[in-house]
């Protein structure tokens, strides 16, 4: 399980992901992202999916489990390039609303951020 | 039966990875979709991580055991293991309901097995241990195969 | 132990892959070169086929077992099946020597096997069956896994 | 296992394969390839396994095969781009001198043959 994560200017965190997403690997990020997220003064996720080949119910806990971190600063979650059974996977769990359909680029713009580089 | 399997592997999360892949070989055959695929594999996974982290706790000495059969374009799929077992089947298969939240568990494992099989049952003792049996039907081949 | 794994399967050749891709990924956490996933899939491969076409001759009833076991940067591997046996273990094992040139069979099986493991050994018994196993040292990783 | 084969002018067939290679793969396409081979007055089969993802002691069979196929015309045997592995399990079963180090199109050109296309 790989993964990347950027922090944009104006506290939007990009978390792309690569790889298998289940629990095995939910375990070994988990501890990462979180760690690398409260550096900065967070307002926004953005989950890039593009690079993630399988996903299981493990990622709706840490996907969950960072809204959650975000509730007291009123942070927003965007979920961008699910596969079509990662949709049907958001859909039972709720998650649909936070999924975009756009870019990368797109999403930082909406969300406020100014796109480094 | 066309084809039949079993593989069994210790509690130890680094082999959700293996029960996937080998059952993701395990009907290459049938020339499955994408989606029939991930579907396949994200039900293997979330039965065989259930039995790793609630069945043994992942104590890396429970066994865990998935059979395999094949027939036609069906598929039959049992996983099992000899660990603690579910107290309350119908609480444990709504959705939402884990009992491990501080894991960052969803609790929607079984409504997403559930989801993506034609036919789901779970049986459970407790100390006994659990088994998922799933079937899953692929869908016909629509061009003949030389013409892929 | 920091892994083992078991895996049984009918005796029909679309397994062989099935058994491959499963001890690949049992290797897998070991960081293994290109050229030792290679030449470990080549051993397990020549042994699950000789199971297959000579033990069984490929009638689809009988079952191979593989058991794995991984210790430190050390895999033990047991192959067998319940088939005809070998006559003759010292002759089957001469390079060049087959049962089956017919079939276009290279003699070269037991060769490769030898070849590409630290050590083996192969027991059998006429009517009973055909045990192989084999022990695989993995080198060690230089770089930091993180590096990587 | 996918294949592909080719024949050149002069006699030369190229066979590309692709995919694994084993005892269940060698059945599959033997029958293909032999057929396909004795349309032509072969004098030639170059063994492309560029794309070749591996290949056990089958593959020695499926090669030695067509090479006794040969003997009575005396055609000629040529393996391009063998694995570090293929070619130690080639050495073992002696057929390292068949392999060459070059490209399919030079070796085409030092079998005599004229490239299509
Ligand atoms: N193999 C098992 N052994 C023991 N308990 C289990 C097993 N599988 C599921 N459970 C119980 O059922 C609950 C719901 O499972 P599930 O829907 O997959 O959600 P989650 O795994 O996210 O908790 C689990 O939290 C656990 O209490
Ligand atoms: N599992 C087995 N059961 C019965 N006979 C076997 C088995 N494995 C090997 N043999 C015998 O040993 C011979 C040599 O095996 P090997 O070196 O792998 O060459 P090949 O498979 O090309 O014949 C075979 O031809 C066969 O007669």
């Amino acid at each position: 399980m790989q993964h990347r994560i950027e922090m944009v200017e104006e506290g939007i965190a990009i978390i792309k992901l690569h790889g298998e997403l289940d629990h095995h690997a939910a375990n070994v990020i988990r501890q990462e992202v979180s760690s690398a997220l409260y550096k900065g003064s967070l307002r926004a996720i953005v989950w890039n999916l593009q690079d993630l080949l399988f996903m299981d119910s493990a990622g709706i806990g840490l996907i969950l489990g960072r809204m959650r971190d975000l509730v007291p600063v009123n942070g927003q979650t965007v979920i961008l390039y699910p596969s079509e059974t990662m949709k049907k996977i958001f859909s039972f769990s709720g998650l649909s609303p936070y999924i975009w359909d756009c870019s990368e680029e797109e999403a930082i713009r909406s969300l406020g951020g100014i796109l480094n580089g | 039966m066309d084809n039949e399997m079993t593989l069994s592997f210790l509690a130890v999360s680094e082999n959700e990875a293996l029960a996937r892949m080998a059952m993701t070989c395990f009907i290459t055959p049938l020339d499955p979709t994408i989606e029939e695929i991930s579907e396949f594999k994200t039900v293997v996974s979330e039965a065989v991580t259930n039995a790793i982290i609630h069945g043994y706790e992942e104590n890396g000495v429970g066994i865990v055991t998935i059979r395999a059969l094949r027939n036609d374009r069906e598929v039959t799929v049992i996983i099992s293991d000899e660990g603690k077992g579910i107290e309350d089947v119908d609480q444990a298969m709504e959705p939402m309901y884990t009992s491990k939240p501080h894991m960052e568990r969803s609790g929607m494992g079984f409504t997403i097995m559930e989801s993506f099989t034609d036919q789901l049952s779970v049986s459970s003792a407790q100390d006994k241990g659990t088994t998922v049996t799933f079937t899953k039907q692929f869908s016909a081949i629509s061009e003949p195969l030389s013409a892929r």
